[in-house]
């Protein structure tokens, strides 16, 4: 347990014989097509292996939380869906959880039952794409990533059905939903959600046994169990590296304890890319169970409690989280008894879980870096925030 | 020096410098399109022909990309690097397409019209075969300059890539085709293709199977298609040694690698697939030069699929595939093919059928073998649930 | 819901720290944190070895009005002065026990604020941890490598202050947009 | 004991499945030809595409009716001044997140969509440029005067003039309305029928029970309260 | 004649790489220029109608020598090769006095053992011929050249893997 709390030692590259080779030194980013956006990583390589990686951070920097400070509570609410622009429903949830821990808002059934079916096909839409992106990563021509694509249009016309925006959705409100689900929604809903395991079926077989897949991601990017918690690593990523937390059981917010689902977690050996790309990929299956499980529960009702006009809570501190499909996003909140928050703070998984990108990519080729970073899942706009 | 020898000289080489750019820039259409189903997209479809602007109506399934492409390509700017070594970043790309365009030669291609001229095609040199490993061997130092030149690091990594790797796996690409030249005795191509008259064609025995099999994946890898398109791998080193090419020269690079890959699956048709061999070739000859094409489209179709398909492999890994894998296997075809052979010559019937299923077996079962071999603990893996 | 973490027996043991009841925080002086903070990692009866969310936040001198609930039960309102002060806050849980969280603040003064990193007890404060030095000016005694991480180096100040002002926009042009925020700005709009 | 490079070839069966679907099946072809083509006239300011309302709504596949992109202002009737909803009450202003709103009030008041002499937006302007379709001014609009447009052909080649939409651009009818969003509008008009309904029972009521105890005297407070009624509410 | 031109042309191409790569202070210009060289003395080769040669010429020199320079280059520190020492060394005296005597040496055999114009058209140098005396007379040089050839590749092997960087004991176990 110490010992992995400990920073990664210095990798210095020893040289033997006298025989005198130098680094390269290279710039990976801000512009380069594989780090999911702004993100640079300054590279020193010995011909392909990385011997140092630094990541460097804040090309996005917008500071969100300032701009939250200065603005009412639920104004805010949209500028959260461009933190990890891939998943906008969990992160209106996880606002909206923090801060109906504030002033003590009931959440209708329904609202619940519409969060829960949100949230759901948000983690499918964002494994489905970043298992794209990942394989993408690995340098296949954007077939696999396509195809996820192609079954994401059908959950984003879900989305764009409920709330107007395919992404930036804005959906959730103190005590409920912005509003109710169109007609025929749920039976939309339930296609998409029958329909869904064919495909996954179909990509497991494109992906799950290709060699080269296999023989790129085994033993490619370790992270240990020890490490992981240590770290404070959350999500799929925390599973794959063997440890079986998941949010959505240990707090049991909103209504996940209605539901049956399982966990999918590794034995914890080596905590591989394999590992963070297949937990991804059997996570899906048990999302499509939750969903199925809410869209056969869902009865009628309002989907927005009596939530005050002006939001005004009483002096207090929160902390909110969620299982954001990414890891633990949490939101954190002082009131100080204005229409503006004291203090508001986003915990983002995409940022925590980079910590320890240098210590997964030493001594690996610099196509592994790529790789790794494409398996931790990180989203720009969360990470710089 | 004759004029006639000159005119036909030109009769030979000029329609090689004709038929195949236009058939690059229709593979290039091809490729997109077949990537674009591929993927359930639809690929470009707007431009017709004459690049009708309101395309729809007259688009013929967007047959006049190339066309735009090319045009594109030519009037965009030519941006050179200012620290780069502006002679060799120049030189880079023709060198590219010259190999590329020469190899053409070696072909056994005979158009119609060549017919009743003197025999001046390349082909019938007596080490055809190996003069074409040796020019292909060219476009290495092409891609090495290209990234030098350049004085950036992605292109630089991506020049040791390409040297590297096609330097690896000119070996197995070379071994595998001694088989056939063992078989045929000669290194002539036209005499290799003209024994594999009558669909004796060599990818029908099971060493000339084995062979063609490292022959084609060796290839993929000498012209840098995926998924062995390490040199330019797009998510790793942004485009490799072409990252600091634009327009013409961008699209020499471009048009020298599709001609490699029309050369190299010419040489694959010509040494295992029969060459120009195939049915009313008897009756009608110039259908040969058909047949000779649609093998090679039908090669090139392949290559599309896989690119389609399939993620690339890393560094050490490629290395490892091509020195533990491809090279020992290759040997072992080179030696199960010189027995075999000589064990078919007295047998007949039956027995040449057990040999033949014997070889199969042996072959298979080594490249299983070598396969554990290399990567133990390769495997699916199980996971735990927790409720 | 989270199992809380119960912080009696911290409190018996580090005589230290106080609990915040108003925050539900514990509140430790920032010469004890990396003591305490080690003792509720490894304590079997804590096990916090998950530090889920580190941050920092900044009090200004403020006045307060607080409702006193006098001997004779009258209620009268106090006007008090609050001094200026900066926590640093770390929400821990621990996933073995799978309890949480249990709010931990360092407290210190707000100018020139130094802290003790707990980098060497929960690794993920590394990232967040500099990113508190970057956005508040908390110098973190032992973080192993304290630099700013969203700000560029060459940036002064620290825009997470309550009193931090934008400097000068170099790269500002007009748009009408300008006309809409000036009128913001202007106050006519009141928030 | 698996086939050597047995993971390949199934994938390599997937893509041609692929490959073949996409020309049988729609399922597997879901791209949609975007069949609206610029004319030889560039727009010299937001909101000159489509030329007719609603004309873009003809490619449902690009639109649906329940996208929204930015908002627009209601009007009832023909004449859009004459019965514009907005009373420029400034509520969407200050709650706007990126405050890209702008309005001024009028000096006079005018009749409008109610009847009734209201103030009304002498200057409404958004920055589309910086807006970003939250759909909060929406929300907090009491007199539901502000909705979502669907238009989404806003390109210009004036990058700054042009993405700032006027008032007269903003302004769209209530028909045009129903046109994009069928089920929102009909759903917000039956509402708004019943808050009328409701209100005017109420002061039906109020009245009835006003002229036992003193006519004159009720009649002036019901008046009074009509003049603002959802103002004092919301504004704190 | 048409030979003759051929010859002459190949003849100054090779004379002039040769040159270059000689005076070139750009070290990859001078390989590449050294490639020129090689390129023209396979074309010359072709010129005796000796294919084969010509083929081994390109594939072994430019495709496999050449390259290796080019991969020693790059492994040195100054890739560019633009440093401004001063390329000509003292001992050039010597070095033209040792090249004037290979130069003459190699001359001297040519020109006494001239052999009859027919004679060499009678030497047709099949690649079948070729395979056929590597095979059987000369059976025991090329396998002695193949094992030099193998040890010296172990050799490489060994000095390559001399560089690794040291990995913290992987967490494997």
């Amino acid at each position: 347990m110490s010992s992995a709390t400990a920073i990664a030692p210095n990798y210095e590259l020893i040289q033997q014989d006298g025989l005198e080779t130098s680094l390269l030194e290279v710039s990976m980013g801000p512009h380069h097509p594989s780090t999911h956006g702004v993100f640079r990583m300054d590279v020193k390589l010995d011909g392909e292996t990385v011997v140092d990686l630094q990541p460097v951070f804040g090309y996005l920097h917008r500071n969100h939380e300032k701009l939250a400070e200065n603005m009412s509570y639920l104004a805010s609410m949209p500028f959260t869906d461009r933190l990890d622009y891939f998943n906008s429903m969990t992160n209106n949830w996880a606002y909206a959880l923090a801060a109906e821990k504030l002033v003590e808002i009931e959440v209708p059934e329904r609202a619940e039952y519409l969060r829960v079916i949100m949230a759901e096909l948000t983690r499918l839409v964002n494994h489905v794409s970043l298992v794209g992106f990942f394989i993408n990563d690995l340098g296949a021509l954007g077939t696999p990533l396509l195809y996820a694509f192609r079954e994401r249009e059908k959950i984003l016309d879900l989305f764009e059905q409920a709330s107007g925006a395919r992404m930036m959705c804005n959906y959730f409100r103190f005590g409920g939903l912005r509003n109710d689900v169109p007609e025929g929604w749920l039976d939309r809903a339930r296609d998409v959600v029958d329909r869904f395991p064919d495909f996954l079926d179909e990509y497991e077989k494109l992906l799950c046994e290709n060699e080269i897949i296999l023989s790129r991601t085994q033993g490619v990017g370790n992270l240990s169990r020890e490490l992981a918690i240590s770290a404070g690593i959350t999500g799929p990523m925390l599973r794959a590296s063997g440890v079986n937390y998941d949010i959505r059981k240990v707090d049991k917010y909103s209504i996940y304890d209605r539901f049956l689902f399982r966990v999918p977690y590794s034995d914890g050996n080596v905590g591989d890319c394999y590992d963070r790309f297949m937990v991804r990929m059997l996570e899906m299956r048990e999302s499509i169970g939750i969903l199925k499980q809410a869209l056969g529960g869902i009865g009628d009702g309002p989907v927005l409690g009596n939530a005050p006009k002006v939001f005004k809570p009483k002096p207090a501190e929160v902390y909110g989280r969620v299982e954001a499909p990414k890891g633990e996003l949490g939101f954190y909140l002082i009131a100080d008894g204005t229409p503006k928050p004291y203090r508001y703070r986003v915990r983002p998984p995409s940022l925590i879980n980079l910590t320890v990108l240098r210590d997964m990519c030493l001594g690996q080729k610099v196509a592994d870096a790529v790789i790794i970073l494409g398996s931790i899942d990180i989203v720009l706009g969360e990470v710089d925030r | 020096m004759s004029l006639d020898l000159i005119r036909d000289i030109l009769i030979a080489t000029v329609p090689l410098l004709v038929i195949f750019p236009t058939l690059f820039a229709f593979t290039t259409w091809l490729e997109r399109k077949a990537l674009a189903r591929i993927q359930n997209r639809v690929g470009p479809n707007k431009v017709g022909v004459p690049l009708t602007r309101y395309g729809g109506r007259f688009s013929l399934f967007g047959l006049g990309q190339p066309l735009a492409d090319g045009i594109k390509m030519l009037f965009k700017e030519n941006i050179v690097p200012r620290d780069a070594d502006r002679l060799f970043h120049l030189l880079a790309p023709i060198l590219a397409l010259i190999p590329a365009m020469l190899v053409l030669c070696f072909l056994p291609l005979e158009f119609p019209w060549t017919e009743s001229l003197l025999p001046v095609q390349a082909f019938l040199l007596d080490g055809a075969v190996i003069f074409f490993f040796a020019i292909t061997g060219l476009n290495t130092l092409a891609i090495f300059m290209a990234g030098w030149a350049s004085r950036n690091k992605y292109s630089l990594l991506g020049g040791m890539r390409a040297i590297a790797q096609m330097i690896s796996y000119e070996i197995p690409l070379v071994l595998s085709a001694v088989v056939v030249v063992m078989m045929v005795g000669s290194l002539n191509a036209a005499e290799i293709a003209n024994a594999q008259a009558d669909w004796n064609w060599f990818v029908f025995t099971p060493w000339g199977l084995a062979a063609f099999v490292i022959f084609f994946i060796a290839s993929l890898a000498e012209i840098n298609r995926s998924p062995f398109d390490l040199p330019e791998a797009e998510s790793e080193i942004i485009a490799g040694y072409f990252t600091e090419y634009s327009g013409f020269k961008f699209a020499l690079f471009f048009l020298g690698e599709y001609i490699a890959m029309f050369a190299i699956s010419g040489l694959a048709v010509t040494l295992f697939l029969g060459g120009g061999a195939g049915p009313g070739v008897a009756a009608l000859p110039w259908l040969s030069t058909v047949w000779f094409i649609a093998k090679i489209f039908a090669l090139i179709a392949v290559m599309i699929w896989l690119r389609g398909t399939l993620p690339r492999l890393r560094v050490d890994q490629l290395m490892g595939f091509a020195w533990k894998f491809l090279l020992p296997l290759s040997i072992l075809n080179i030696i199960v093919a010189g027995f075999a052979w000589h064990a078919q010559q007295q047998a007949s019937g039956i027995l040449k059928a057990i040999i033949w299923v014997a070889c199969l077996l042996i072959l298979y079962a080594t490249a299983k073998g070598l396969d554990q071999l290399n990567r133990p603990n390769v495997r699916p893996r199980e996971y735990k649930y927790a409720e | 819901m989270s199992h809380t973490v119960g912080h009696e027996p911290i409190l018996g043991k580090f005589p230290g720290t106080n609990w915040d009841e108003k925050a539900g925080a514990l509140v430790v002086p920032a010469l004890q944190a990396k003591e305490i903070a080690t003792w509720l990692r490894d304590n079997d009866a804590f096990l916090l070895d998950y530090c889920s969310n580190v941050t920092g936040v900044d009090y200004l001198e403020c006045e307060v009005k607080e409702k006193v609930t006098k001997e004779d039960g009258t209620v009268e309102t106090v006007t008090r002065t609050e001094p200026s002060r900066m926590d640093v806050v770390y929400h821990l849980y621990s996933m073995q026990k799978q309890t949480g969280p249990l709010v931990f603040k360092q407290r210190t003064k707000r100018e020139q604020p130094e802290v003790e990193s707990l980098t060497p007890v929960w690794r993920s404060c590394e990232l967040q941890e500099r990113e508190v030095f970057d956005l508040f000016g908390v110098n973190f005694k032992g973080h192993p490598d304290q630099r700013r991480i969203l700000m560029w180096d060459e940036f002064e100040g620290h825009p997470m202050r309550k009193d931090y002002t934008e400097p000068f926009d170099y790269e500002w042009e007009p748009t009408p947009h300008d006309e809409i925020l000036q009128k913001h700005q202007r106050g006519k709009v009141i928030v | 004991m698996s086939l050597l490079g047995g993971g390949i070839f199934k994938g390599m069966a997937v893509t041609l499945r692929n490959f073949v679907g996409s020309y049988f099946y729609k399922d597997r072809l879901t791209t949609n030809d975007y069949s609206w083509r610029p004319s030889d006239k560039l727009p010299q300011r937001a909101g000159e595409y489509p030329k007719e309302e609603g004309e873009q709504l003809r490619d449902t596949t690009t639109v649906t009716n329940y996208s929204r992109n930015f908002p627009m202002l209601l009007h009832d009737g023909s004449e859009p001044m004459d019965t514009i909803r907005c009373v420029a009450c400034q509520i969407c202003e200050r709650e706007c997140p990126p405050q890209c709103i702008y309005i001024e009030k009028s000096t006079e008041k005018k009749e409008n969509a109610g009847g009734k002499p209201q103030f009304f937006p002498a200057t409404f302007d958004i920055d589309v440029s910086v807006c970003m379709s939250c759909q909060i001014c929406v929300e907090v609009c009491p007199f539901d005067a502000i909705v979502m447009n669907s238009q989404f052909e806003l390109s210009t080649p004036d990058r700054f003039g042009g993405l700032l939409l006027r008032r007269d651009d903003l302004l769209k009818s209530n028909g045009y309305y129903h046109k994009i969003h069928p089920e929102e509008a009909t759903a917000r008009d039956k509402r708004i029928a019943e808050e009328k309904a409701a209100k005017e029972a109420k002061k039906k009521a109020a009245a009835e029970a006003a002229k036992k105890m003193a006519e004159e005297k009720a009649k002036a407070e019901a008046e009074a309260n009509e003049g603002t009624p959802d103002m004092e509410e919301n504004t704190e | 004649m048409s030979e003759q031109i051929a010859f002459w042309m190949l003849s100054a191409i090779a004379v002039l790489g040769a040159l270059v790569a000689v005076r070139k202070r750009n070290l990859i210009h001078g390989v590449f220029a050294l490639m020129i060289f090689f390129a023209a003395l396979s074309g010359l080769f072709l010129l005796l109608l000796a294919e084969f040669i010509a083929a081994v010429q390109i594939l072994v020199y430019i495709g496999a020598v050449g390259i290796l320079l080019l991969f020693a280059i790059m492994l040195t520190e100054r890739v560019t090769g633009d440093d401004g020492r001063r390329m000509t060394s003292r001992g050039w005296f010597w070095g033209l006095v040792v090249a004037a005597a290979v130069f003459v040496i190699l001359l001297l055999p040519a020109i006494q053992e001239l052999p009859p114009p027919e004679a060499a058209q009678a030497i047709d140098p099949s690649v079948k011929e070729l395979g056929h005396k590597l095979m059987n007379p000369y059976v025991v040089t090329l396998e002695v050249l193949a094992l030099l050839l193998t040890a010296a590749l172990i050799g490489a092997v060994t000095a390559a893997q001399g560089v690794r960087i040291p990995k913290e004991e992987d967490s494997s176990e």
